[in-house]
């Protein structure tokens, strides 16, 4: 099984014929994702090394079948992208592209939440299902396959804890970077929910960070919902408040939203969390043993 | 990015919120002049983006022209909370008779608009959300559904504003400033206090406004707006050169790729007994001069006895990351001492172009962990 | 049980205090009708006749309970008052008003249905459940309790059906006016989905009309959900093409859209439909005999 | 409320969308100045509601002004399918190399609007539809979502437009006339045809164009271009009264109230026999003034040897036409039998009020069977 993206996902990039779409749409395709499009208007009959490409998604699906959509354009065309891919029937869009305004992605959100679409991203590193397909920019070659479900707000923290775990001998099902946006279209409950419901995931990982109260109520979703054993870490113990850390996320107002406080409400309902990335991985393994 | 008051004022201007009639002044003489221009008593406002100016004499009634040159005098170069007074608002004195808040905030958490309204103004929302939550009225809005006439009614009735007068002018605002929320791509939008005065007149008597830097550059006006001067010099230096960077106060200086791993790496430093000079983030791009850049940022920190440079490479490729310090080495002339561990895409090319370099001070090290302490202990 | 109004119903009429919704309001009441409040920005506090008037919707659900509104103030005020019941947690919503610009309710429509409200109308003469409850301006006295669901884009040809019906001893589950406005909250088939979920209901009378494809629509749906038996009605068999007749539904374009045309796509399913009035009230009395 | 193309036309240019200059004439003499304002080959356009303008003759080139005055004369005062030319537009020829269509519809089906394209333009759409419907791209637009630029995109390729230029200002037109559709409450706004000059330029030649009656409030400039002349003389006179009254072709007059029930008379007349003169609905309410305002327009038609009045109240209240009924008789000196029928709110104090009158030409009867049978005898 694993989520969001596995041997049944048929990825079109919007976007492929630019630098950094061919360079991870190939690299995807190359770890084993079914790569069956890309989309750039005024460039349809083209092909970016054997993939076709076309002017519109909904061409994409209809000629090659895409059922997933991969957005890899600059941030003014990104939301558009996106509401081209769900009108066009994709049922699940991996937004890479970062600084979309966040009051457009606020449209985009709530207008694709009413179709009933996966949307994962935008500012992410998208989702790895290990041995299985890889959507984004993940790092695969760190991540091997296995049980632990792993979902972030951070792309290479992410690929941190992945390293530390695949270190001690441990693999994901999957790996979700759901972006550090004030708006990203899956929060962390969206995602548990989708491991809880995952056969081959029996462990997930949540990789927190300061600000927003996201890991707060991802910590009353797991204690109301959640069957399988979670742990987390959280990053920005030593983060002075009133700072933003680089992205919007990373923000302590006040009191609330500070490492302590998330960390406290995740352990109020049995998470364990680790300070660092390697005590994280370390309270897995022994979990595990 | 944050708002000067004026500023704030300037966009509510333009959306048909009403403010007073006000001027900018860098200097006492100007400030009389403004004064002078105005007529009547006038606020003395500095213009810093902290709160709490009041505590600090940061706004001050003057009686006239004089007073106001006086005030000016007083109030310039003041020191609130880290924040240098440069710019004053002079805006004519109004009177008083109710204080009001009214807000929108980019609700992140229910991902929609949220407006708050109370009657209980000129005081920190925080303590009437804690001391008297029933006289604050909040309200989400759906993005799609806009703006509705019925938002104004449900907050202007809920929170118990009485007067025919006031609900028309209060429900007017409301309507201006949720299209000024929209329309300037604002994270927040805040009066407080909205007076009425003893006539009866509505209006913003101060602004709070952040304005979403994503989307500055469909807004060409409101990007001018930034206010260079007012930041830390180095945190400028960053901005310019396109770092993520926030001074702290510390002696390991740090970089990393990503806010997250950042973060996690100016956590492991104290973890392992050091104290953090700075948070940076390389971004996603990390090309060399990107890497130099940064390096540029951080080591003009006089406080920096090292430099942790913690990269995991996804769309960051490791060698361009070597090649980026060996490049920084050469052309910043760097003595002090970097610690360097490099994984993810590219990894391996990476640490064999900073192992061929064979620079002096230069330290590479196989995992965070390791790194870290190698880095606490040279800042030593 | 009927549907969409029955003695759980909890009414709350957006413009009590203006005259014709006072007059109807309290008609509904009269007939049995729980109304529970009326909304008039700026009178909360008043009453009229007794039923507790408040400055918002909002305030008529935390108050006085109200769970259904009946929309009776002027075109340029209504959807913003369809929006306050919407988003005050109101699930049923009848909109009397007419004249509504189309673009607008367009808009309305397309959110109502995201959030799973029932809406009827507008411009509609409101729902009849005999016995149990009246919202809206249906002359109550005309029907009777029985066990036929009606169905009608226009008000007094409703009325006229149920007459016919009732003069010969025929009663109603519930009479449903969904409105001739090019948009409209509820089509023939959401009304006859309800009917063919509801207990009570036997029997169904659909009454169309010229214009559009509505009914031709759901002949379709009826030949693919429906087991009850259902009759139809169409009024403009003798219209002339081209022509608007009244409102905007009852248009007739080329050969799309004419009463023929509707009637043959009902009888196709398996639908009798008369040509008068009278007519449909004989071949249901004639099937139920 | 139908646009004339001089119209439509007008309001495409606010939008930004491309039409050839034009000037309106009402006489021949108009027709020459504006040719020679304009100067060059122009084109002659019967301004009237209706299609079939060209065939009918009513769409000349003229070469000069002393053509364009010569086919003036020609145009004006023709019948086209009824309709009388009163109005011309005059407009500097294009040269045409193709010929596009493109229109948007307020699809009440699907409740969204419906964007239609195809490089078959120049002809009835309805044909291309027919016969070649690969060719015509259909594309519903979500209302929340709004115009969003991928639209274009489906309906410039999906169509195979090919030249990078076309795509380029097609594209922009379709948001230009997505942004008129709405902002303008049209019911269908299409372009037909829209061409491609020998040059490259994309341009409206024509114009359709539908607003919604309920949105003209908010339209006042769009609601002056009413076309008083344009209507049949007794459906503008019912139109200035507020009555909705369309003109058939028979003997019976028929007056109820709402669309379905007076739909539903004229039907029912049809079945007793008889040949309805007109169909009029007096609308939901129904007072005294409206009942007296729709007899007079009914009985202003010369044809008409009796009327039948089925009134089946709600809101409307029987008692209250009665009275209507009564005062119009006095007013209008009605001699013309006319059949009445009331049921529903207050029948049978309505019915109480006629009997009391006991005017001679008054029929009241039971049903609204036996009224039309009724109505029909006496109109024969």
């Amino acid at each position: 099984m694993a989520i969001i993206v596995d041997n049944d996902t048929k990825l079109v990039v919007s976007g492929l014929t630019g630098s950094e779409g061919r360079f991870h749409g190939l690299r995807n395709r190359a770890y084993g994702t079914n790569l069956v499009a890309g989309v750039t208007p005024g460039k349809g009959g083209q092909d970016v090394e054997g993939v076709p490409v076309f002017n519109t998604v909904s061409d994409a699906v209809g000629e090659a079948g895409a059922n997933t959509s991969m957005v890899f354009v600059p941030a003014r065309f990104a939301p558009d992208a996106i509401y081209e891919a769900v009108d066009a029937g994709i049922t699940t869009v991996i937004c890479i592209t970062e600084h979309i305004p966040a009051h457009e992605m606020l449209r985009v959100y709530t207008y694709v939440r009413t179709k009933g679409v996966t949307l994962i991203g935008p500012n992410c590193p998208g989702v790895l299902s290990p041995g299985k397909a890889n959507v984004g920019i993940i790092p695969a070659e760190v991540f091997k396959p296995g049980s632990i479900g792993l979902v972030s707000r951070s792309g290479t923290l992410t690929y941190q804890i992945g390293n530390e775990l695949a270190q001690r001998g441990l693999g994901n099902s999957t790996i979700v970077g759901i972006g550090g946006d004030p708006v990203v279209g899956s929060s962390f409950i969206d995602v548990l929910e989708k491991f809880e419901a995952d056969e081959e995931t029996t462990t997930v990982v949540l990789v927190g960070e300061i600000g927003g109260d996201e890991e707060e109520k991802a910590a009353t979703w797991i204690s109301d919902h959640m069957s399988k054993p979670v742990f987390s870490y959280i990053a920005g113990f030593s983060a002075p408040p009133g700072k933003t850390m680089g992205h919007a996320g990373a923000i302590i107002s006040g009191s609330s939203g500070t490492a302590v406080a998330k960390k406290e409400a995740l352990e109020a309902v049995g998470v364990k969390v680790g300070t660092t990335p390697t005590e994280v991985a370390e309270l897995v393994i022994a979990a595990a043993g | 990015m944050d708002l000067n008051e004026y500023q704030g004022k300037q966009l509510f201007k333009q959306f048909g919120i009403p403010v007073s009639d006000g001027r900018l002044a860098h200097t006492p003489a100007e400030a009389r002049a403004a004064a002078e221009e105005i007529g009547g008593q006038v606020v003395v406002k500095a213009q810093v983006l902290t709160g709490g100016r009041g505590k600090a004499g940061g706004v001050k009634l003057a009686e006239d022209p004089d007073d106001a040159e006086q005030k000016a005098k007083d109030i310039l170069g003041l020191d609130i909370n880290g924040h240098v007074v440069e710019k004053l608002w002079i805006e004519k004195a109004s009177d008083i008779a109710k204080e009001y808040y009214l807000s929108i905030t980019f609700d992140r958490g229910a991902k929609k608009p949220l407006f708050m309204f109370t009657t209980q103004g000129g005081v920190e929302i925080e303590e009437v959300a804690e001391n008297n939550p029933d006289a604050l009225v909040r309200l989400h809005v759906d993005a799609l559904e806009g703006y509705q006439p019925w938002v104004a009614r449900r907050l202007v009735y809920g929170a118990g504003v009485e007067d025919p007068s006031e609900q028309k002018q209060i429900s007017a605002i409301i309507g201006q400033l949720y299209r000024c929320f929209v329309e300037c791509d604002a994270m927040l939008t805040e009066i407080n206090p909205l007076i009425v005065t003893p006539d009866g007149e509505v209006k913003a008597l101060d602004s709070k406004f952040t304005v979403d830097d994503s989307a500055l550059y469909r807004h060409p006006d409101i990007a001018e707006f930034r206010d260079a001067g007012a930041a830390d010099p180095l945190e400028a230096l960053a901005r310019e050169k396109g770092v993520t960077y926030v001074k702290l106060d510390g002696s390991v200086g740090i970089l990393g790729n990503g806010a997250g791993l950042s973060m996690s790496t100016v956590d492991v430093v104290v973890v392992a007994g050091g104290k953090p000079a700075n948070f940076c983030d390389l971004g996603g791009g990390g090309n060399a001069q990107g890497v130099v850049d940064a390096l540029e940022v951080i080591t003009k920190d006089e406080q920096v006895k090292s430099i942790f440079f913690n990269i995991f490479g996804g769309i960051t490729r490791c060698d361009e990351v070597a090649r980026g310090i060996l490049e920084a080495l050469e052309r910043l002339q760097l003595t002090v001492p970097i610690v360097v561990r490099l994984d993810g895409t590219n990894a391996e090319e990476g640490r064999k172009i900073l192992a061929e370099a064979a620079a002096a001070n230069l330290y590479v090290e196989p995992t965070m962990l390791d790194a870290a302490t190698r880095a606490v202990e040279l800042a030593a």
